[in-house]
């Protein structure tokens, strides 16, 4: 088939990235689009710092400030940590479980073309008007206030990728549920592809409150609806209990792959079974549904009345449970063990301290009265900062280590790879810790400047000197994934040599049909079980060598997401009176995307099959040696 | 892929009772239908003969319920084998939208003290 | 057995929907995406329970639901609707028992139900609308047409597709390929019914009292 | 014995831990110096959480250093392969217990204060000639400032709160435009003033103003409301019961106070401006309420000579006023108070020698 025939050139490349619907390179976009964007919000994060580092300072304006504390925000949270997870889930779910693909490779290629034209939307108000300015959270009654494009642009980039998110998040739940090789049971999946199944599932609830909150604000800001308006009758609480309904479950969503991910760290780098993976998936699935249960914690102060408020704070606290049955879970699964220090297990165990430390200050916070004063003060932004940069962004570091030899059958450096953890983690302590004392000292959150004399000087300081150290780490990172990539150095199968899982078992590069076999699994770990019954195949296979069914690539998704992105332009400025023209963008826009839907549906596509002599033919190529079963 | 079955044709007796099954299920959706209708019937009756707001509300949210078991269960197959992990996932689902219609019909106009 | 192999009665499985791995995802797949259409329709019923009645200054509105709705109407909508419900299961009977004629006559008087219906709605706003109470008149307005207009959207579409199914597969009879189309389709239908009923219920039936 | 001195060692941590925590912070604006009976309240639970939590961050941490120091690889030696344990139902009972355990005894101190803190049934209390016992406060937020509003006192006053000592006071908050929050963090948590209703909750001063290093406690806005939210500072002045009576009757009396011979000038240049458009300078000038907020369109200046900042952040001096007066957009970015940089420097001086001059204070 054709796409064996390997196009060479730039433009062939980028076409090929363009139209792929294959999970391993929709990982490495989304693994480039996130830290792209991670980079931003950092620099938006280094520009608020700088401007904190002393009172008075006026080195932005308070509008600019306003812009980049929001813009900082969303970003991490939409574009850089999800799709980050996401890279990791494409890259390691289907491996991990068997299958040949997800189980919609076409809407895996668009769900990450929607959140990736999203994204840049939103990111173009910096250069057409301004950014959003109402805080991640956007609260009604400011962004209705808000004057200009930002909130718009909020509204309809976070409405497309956020319609990506979703399609991904139904993707990875069928491909978990649907496309499990034989003998792979739910109770012998790895904890990362439970992890993102919990996680996906969160997605499943926890986005449509957060689409019909948008939906509502842009009908309020396009159309003269009155959901928020409570001069004729709205109510701006609705709104903050659409954006908590959707929020609080997304730091699960975006915490849980973080906990798989480590999982799968520890396990390896302590060469042990995970301890009490049963009581991991329980205690998973627990925290998912507490999730749901929880959300007014943000609103203590709100004003929804005793009764609501101790209910929600004390379903809060009940979540310290499971998340302490999974940190004392890991704990024993070092103990006992044979602990490697590795860069990966670095990271996880920096991990502990920090995130620990982060989820008992949120315990703090649920509990309601104490939270009247910790509300929307640095306490908080400590606090959140010590459970999404110690948790999340070391998973993600963390991960980007561990799983580089299988995305890029390269190892990055591992002294270079130290050097990151410790300016990070120093930097990332030295930001957070006092942040806490500030809170409690009486900091707000938010604030663009503050006057002297408060005794908020110093720590302010620390706390950017931190900042920056954490940048030096970030950079060091960047100069090591580059001088890996120049070196070009292959590294070829389970090059950490303690692999447990059945992502390590496949040869290296991996064909782009994953498993030329369908493999058998006997139980956990199945790697670690192959390699013990001294199995140098990697594994056992369910079948014997036959064709294989392929997806084709399509340009649709792309097409698609381009279309929306048209036609959100055109929905912006048909606010302005003066715009006429905007009308045709907003139409032409959905014409490309509806017209793109008509040929997907209309046109049959089968997929191909890729032949016995196709495959031997690949691994010939790619390994050198006959490929296929003898 | 692995999951190509082979195609088996039915025995005609096989074919007779598969046949005479489907047959038998369609029944038993009419008759599901006709008790949508009836139960729709009483809902609009209900309201229709001005009892007290407190009295018909829970009757007719009740019948809604049962309405929407019918149509899950029976027109939909959410009641057939293998349907365990999406009964789950529309139970939920469903939880999840009770609580989000609970909290918005009481805390959101209750502003008062904390 | 795949997307090419030609059928007969006797050898249709009793899964159609479900006999290839690529019908199995569209299935639970749609399945998981009805769970999140529940979720996304509650937030749209708590928006409006929330907003109920609820005008200019937070005082009542204007107009209110006792004084708007008028059950009849919305009685004869409900059976209609109701109906296509099940005429859509006639349809997948049909399909089960690899009647494709069947299949698509059924499917085309869901199809007409359908857009009986969706006319009824149309009359109704229109008349609201002349009554002045238009989209922006109170919050209260923009909740009802909000959450109504969602559901009435939802069928929209479902006529478009079930209708782009009806003439894509018009020359080609039933296979493995188009019968989980032809399912998840109708189970997309069943589910407007479901929400329609909660509409009938919360928004006409509790607002007329 | 044994109970004895595990009493004592959780009195020595807590001891420490409130040493440490109010060694931070000023007494004006730390929530860790708190004079008041909400706000020690909530520091009682903040130590008693902060124990909890040092607890759990001492536990784990130990389990953590022990099995990394004694199971590292180059301890337990390069080939060795662990035994494969499943799990341990005993530890799972035991990290499931101990935690609930810890979590009760946080969660009922937090439910009591949250009825507690939420109790605003006072607020309508009377005595036996039907009079208001406590003392209620209107508190209006409005993009960049504050309104306070006695109702049961027919005054008003902006920017400085004043209030007794000793006694719960309580408050009804709203907003005018866009979400606000009122948090007085030395003297108690704070609430959110909503746009579409009003909320209510007390506070107690526990000591009076008068010996901070500027007189005042200070106040912020805690919610998000545009450019100049970290500048929506406000001050409170708590005073004895007696001196806050004496306070209220000057109050009550500003309404035809004879101005100063040396500052008619400045008056007349405030009238001239229209600044008496917006800003009214008689403490009984109370402003009808529109259903909701206030409709006072800028800050009542009537004790602005007693105020302790210029629109809450500037130094209290006339150079600072007219330095107000002429770039008032730029000081507050997004304030809703034209800038008057044409009018004549001396006409701007007259003003604020007048406003300086508005006072109810000895
Ligand atoms: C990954 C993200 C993430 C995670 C995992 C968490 C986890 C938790 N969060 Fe956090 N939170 C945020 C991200 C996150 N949070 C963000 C972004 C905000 C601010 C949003 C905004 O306003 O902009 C926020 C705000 C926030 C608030 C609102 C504060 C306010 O604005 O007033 C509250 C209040 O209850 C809270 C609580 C909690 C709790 C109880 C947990 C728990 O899940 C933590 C559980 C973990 C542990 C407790 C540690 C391990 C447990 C043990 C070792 C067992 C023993 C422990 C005990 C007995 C205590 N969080
Ligand atoms: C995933 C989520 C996430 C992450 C990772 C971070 C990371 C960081 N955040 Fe966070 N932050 C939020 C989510 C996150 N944040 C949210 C939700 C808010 C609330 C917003 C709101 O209130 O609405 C917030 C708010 C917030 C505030 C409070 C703003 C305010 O209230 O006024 C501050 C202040 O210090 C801050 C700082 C930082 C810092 C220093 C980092 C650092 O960890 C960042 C480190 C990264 C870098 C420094 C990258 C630098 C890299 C380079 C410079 C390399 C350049 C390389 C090339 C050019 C090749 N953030
Ligand atoms: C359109 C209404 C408006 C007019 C006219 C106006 N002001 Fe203001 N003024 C405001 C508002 C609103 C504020 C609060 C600004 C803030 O803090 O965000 C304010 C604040 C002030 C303050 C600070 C108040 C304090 O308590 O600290 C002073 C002093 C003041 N104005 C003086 C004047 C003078 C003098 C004039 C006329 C020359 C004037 N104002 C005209 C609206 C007005
Ligand atoms: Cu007002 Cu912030
Ligand atoms: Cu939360």
């Amino acid at each position: 088939m054709s796409s064996i025939a390997k196009k060479k050139g730039f433009g062939a490349t980028v076409w090929d990235y363009m139209t792929t619907v294959d999970h391993k390179k929709i990982a490495v976009m989304y693994l480039v689009a996130g830290t792209l964007f991670f980079v931003l919000g950092g620099i938006e994060a280094l520009l608020m710092r700088i401007q904190l580092v002393q009172p008075n300072n006026d080195f932005v304006s308070a509008g600019f400030f306003n812009q980049l504390m929001t813009m900082h925000g969303t970003t991490m949270i939409f574009l850089a940590a999800m799709p980050l997870l996401f890279a990791f889930m494409n890259a390691v779910v289907p491996l991990q479980i068997g299958a040949r693909d997800v189980a919609f490779p076409f809407l895996n290629s668009l769900g990450f073309w929607l959140f990736f034209f999203g994204g840049v939307f939103l990111n173009l108000s910096w250069f057409l008007g301004g950014a959003p300015d109402a805080g991640w959270t956007s609260y009604a009654s400011l962004s209705l206030y808000s004057e200009g494009h930002g909130i718009d642009f909020y509204v309809l980039g976070l409405q497309v990728s956020g319609a990506g998110t979703l399609i991904s998040g139904i993707n990875f739940l069928v491909t978990i549920i649907n496309m499990r090789a034989p003998g792979m049971t739910y109770m012998r999946m790895p904890l990362f592809t439970w992890t993102t199944f919990v996680a996906s599932a969160l997605i499943l609830f926890a986005f449509p409150p957060l689409t019909i909150g948008l939906a509502l604000m842009l009908f309020d800001r396009m159309f003269g609806a009155n959901f928020f308006d409570h001069t004729m009758g709205g109510n701006t609480i609705i709104w903050e209990h659409l954006f908590w309904i959707f929020g609080h479950p997304e730091v699960y969503i975006l915490v849980l792959p973080a906990f798989g991910l480590f999982s799968e760290i520890f396990a390896t780098f302590s060469r042990k079974r995970l301890f009490g993976y049963s009581s991991m998936v329980f205690a998973t699935i627990l925290i998912g549904f507490l999730g749901f249960m929880v959300w007014a914690h943000h609103m203590f102060t709100v004003g929804l009345g005793a009764t609501a408020n101790a209910i929600f704070a004390v379903a809060t606290m009940l979540i310290a449970v499971p998340t302490g049955m999974k940190v004392f879970n890991w704990l024993l699964t070092m103990w006992g063990g044979s602990i490697k220090v590795t860069v990966p297990m670095l990271y996880a165990l920096g991990f502990i301290p920090s995130f620990v430390a982060g989820g008992v200050t949120g315990v703090m916070q649920a509990a309601a009265p104490l939270d009247y004063q910790l509300h929307d003060s640095y306490f908080i932004v400590a606090h959140f900062h010590y459970v999404i940069v110690g948790g999340i962004v070391l998973a993600l570091f963390g991960s980007a280590h561990y799983y580089w030899p299988l995305m890029f059958n390269q190892m990055l450096s591992e002294k270079l790879g130290k050097i990151t953890f410790w300016l990070f983690f120093i930097g990332f302590h030295c930001t957070f810790f006092v942040q806490h004392f500030l809170g409690l000292m009486g900091m707000p959150r938010r604030v663009a400047t503050y006057l002297d004399n408060q005794g908020w000087d110093t720590f302010n300081l620390i706390s950017t000197v931190g900042a920056f150290l954490m940048a030096i780490g970030v950079l060091t990172l960047v100069i090591n994934v580059i001088i890996t990539a120049v070196k070009n150095e292959k590294v070829g199968r389970d090059p950490w040599g303690d692999g447990r899982t059945l992502e390590w078992a496949i040869p290296q590069p991996v064909p782009f049909y994953n498993f030329r076999q369908t493999p058998l699994v006997r139980g956990l770990d199945t790697y670690w079980i192959e390699k013990q019954e001294g199995n140098t195949e990697g594994m056992t296979y369910a079948e014997p060598l036959g064709d294989i069914h392929m997806p084709n690539n399509s340009i649709i998704p792309f097409v698609m997401s381009v279309g929306l992105f048209i036609a959100s332009f055109g929905a912006l400025y048909n606010m302005d009176a003066d715009k006429g023209w905007s009308i045709y963008l907003l139409i032409g826009g959905l014409l490309i995307t509806f017209i793109s839907m008509f040929v997907r549906s209309a046109k049959d596509d089968h997929g191909y099959h890729l032949h016995v002599e196709d495959i031997i033919a690949e691994e010939e190529r790619l390994y050198g040696k006959k490929g296929g079963h003898e | 892929m692995a999951h190509h079955g082979e195609v088996v044709a039915k025995t005609a007796t096989e074919f007779k009772y598969a046949r005479e099954q489907r047959a038998a299920g369609m029944r038993m959706q009419v008759v599901t239908f006709a008790l949508m209708i009836f139960l729709t019937l009483i809902a609009f009756l209900a309201v229709g003969a001005g009892f007290s707001f407190y009295f018909v509300a829970p009757v007719i949210l009740l019948l809604a319920g049962v309405q929407v078991v019918l149509q899950l269960y029976y027109f939909m197959h959410m009641n057939e084998r293998e349907m365990g992990l999406i009964s789950f996932f529309m139970w939920s689902g469903i939880l999840v939208a009770f609580i989000t219609i609970l909290c918005f019909v009481t805390i959101i106009w209750w502003h008062n003290a904390w | 057995m795949d997307f090419n192999t030609k059928f007969t009665p006797q050898t249709w499985p009793d899964h159609p929907e479900q006999a290839t791995l690529e019908g199995k995802n569209k299935f639970v797949g749609f399945w998981l995406f009805l769970a999140c259409e529940i979720v996304l329709f509650a937030s749209l019923f708590a928006t409006y329970l929330a907003l109920k009645n609820k005008g200019p200054n937070g005082m009542g509105a204007e107009f209110t639901t006792q004084a708007l709705f008028e059950l009849p109407l919305v009685f004869v909508m409900t059976m209609v609707l109701l109906t296509s419900s099940l005429t859509s299961v006639y349809a997948m009977y049909h399909m089960k028992n690899h009647n494709f004629k069947g299949t698509q006559t059924w499917m085309g008087i869901t199809v007409l139900l359908g857009a009986v219906f969706l006319g009824l709605e149309i009359y109704e706003f229109n008349h609201y609308v002349h009554l002045g109470f238009n989209y922006t008149h109170s919050a209260f307005s923009s909740a009802f047409y909000t959450l109504v207009g969602t559901h009435g959207a939802h069928v929209l579409l479902g006529l478009c597709w079930i209708t782009a199914l009806i003439i894509r597969n018009s020359k080609r009879g039933l296979n493995l390929y188009n019968a989980p189309k032809y399912y998840v389709a109708a189970l997309y239908w069943h589910f407007i019914d479901v929400v329609w009923v909660f509409i009938f219920t919360v928004v006409y039936l509790m607002g007329a009292m | 014995m044994m109970k004895g001195l595990k009493k004592w060692r959780l009195f020595g941590l807590l001891a420490t831990l409130t040493v440490f925590l109010s060694a931070c912070g000023e007494e004006y604006l730390s929530t860790l110096t708190p004079a008041g009976k909400v706000g020690e309240q909530q520091f009682n639970l903040l130590i008693l959480s902060t124990a909890i939590m040092a607890f759990v961050i001492i536990v784990v941490c130990a389990i953590y250093l022990i099995s990394f120091f004694k199971f590292r690889r180059s301890v337990v030696g390069e080939n060795v392969i662990p035994k494969q344990v499943e799990g341990s139902h005993t530890l799972e009972v035991i990290w499931t217990v101990i935690p609930v355990i810890l979590l009760l005894i946080l969660a009922v101190p937090t439910v009591t204060a949250t009825y507690k803190l939420g109790d605003t049934s006072g607020m309508d209390a009377v005595d036996e000639n039907g009079d208001k016992q406590a003392l209620t406060v209107n508190v209006t937020a409005k993009l960049y400032w504050w309104e306070f509003e006695y109702p049961d006192l027919g005054i008003v006053t902006a920017q400085e709160l004043v209030v007794p000592t000793g006694e719960n006071v309580y408050f009804n908050l709203i907003a005018a435009d866009v979400k606000h929050s009122f948090w007085i963090p030395a003297v108690g948590g704070k609430m959110d003033t909503n746009v579409e209703n009003l909320n209510k909750f007390y506070l107690e001063f526990g000591e009076e103003s008068a010996d901070l290093q500027e007189g005042v406690f200070y106040g912020k806005c805690a919610e998000l409301c545009g450019p100049s939210h970290a500048l929506m500072d406000f001050k409170v002045k708590t005073l004895a019961r007696d001196d806050f009576d004496t306070w209220v009757s000057a109050m009550q009396n500003t309404a035809d106070r004879p101005v100063a011979t040396d500052v008619q000038a400045g008056e007349q240049a405030f009238v001239d401006n229209a600044c008496i458009s917006c800003h009214a300078t008689d403490a009984t000038a109370v402003t009808p309420d529109n259903p909701y907020a206030s409709n006072a369109v800028g800050p009542n200046l009537a004790t602005f000579g007693d105020r302790s900042r210029v629109a809450g952040i500037l130094e209290h001096t006339e150079e600072e006023v007219v330095n107000w007066l002429k770039h008032s957009d730029d000081i507050k970015p997004g304030n809703l108070m034209p800038v008057y940089e044409d009018v004549p420097e001396e006409e701007l001086e007259a003003i604020a020698a007048y406003l300086m001059s508005l006072s109810v204070e000895e």
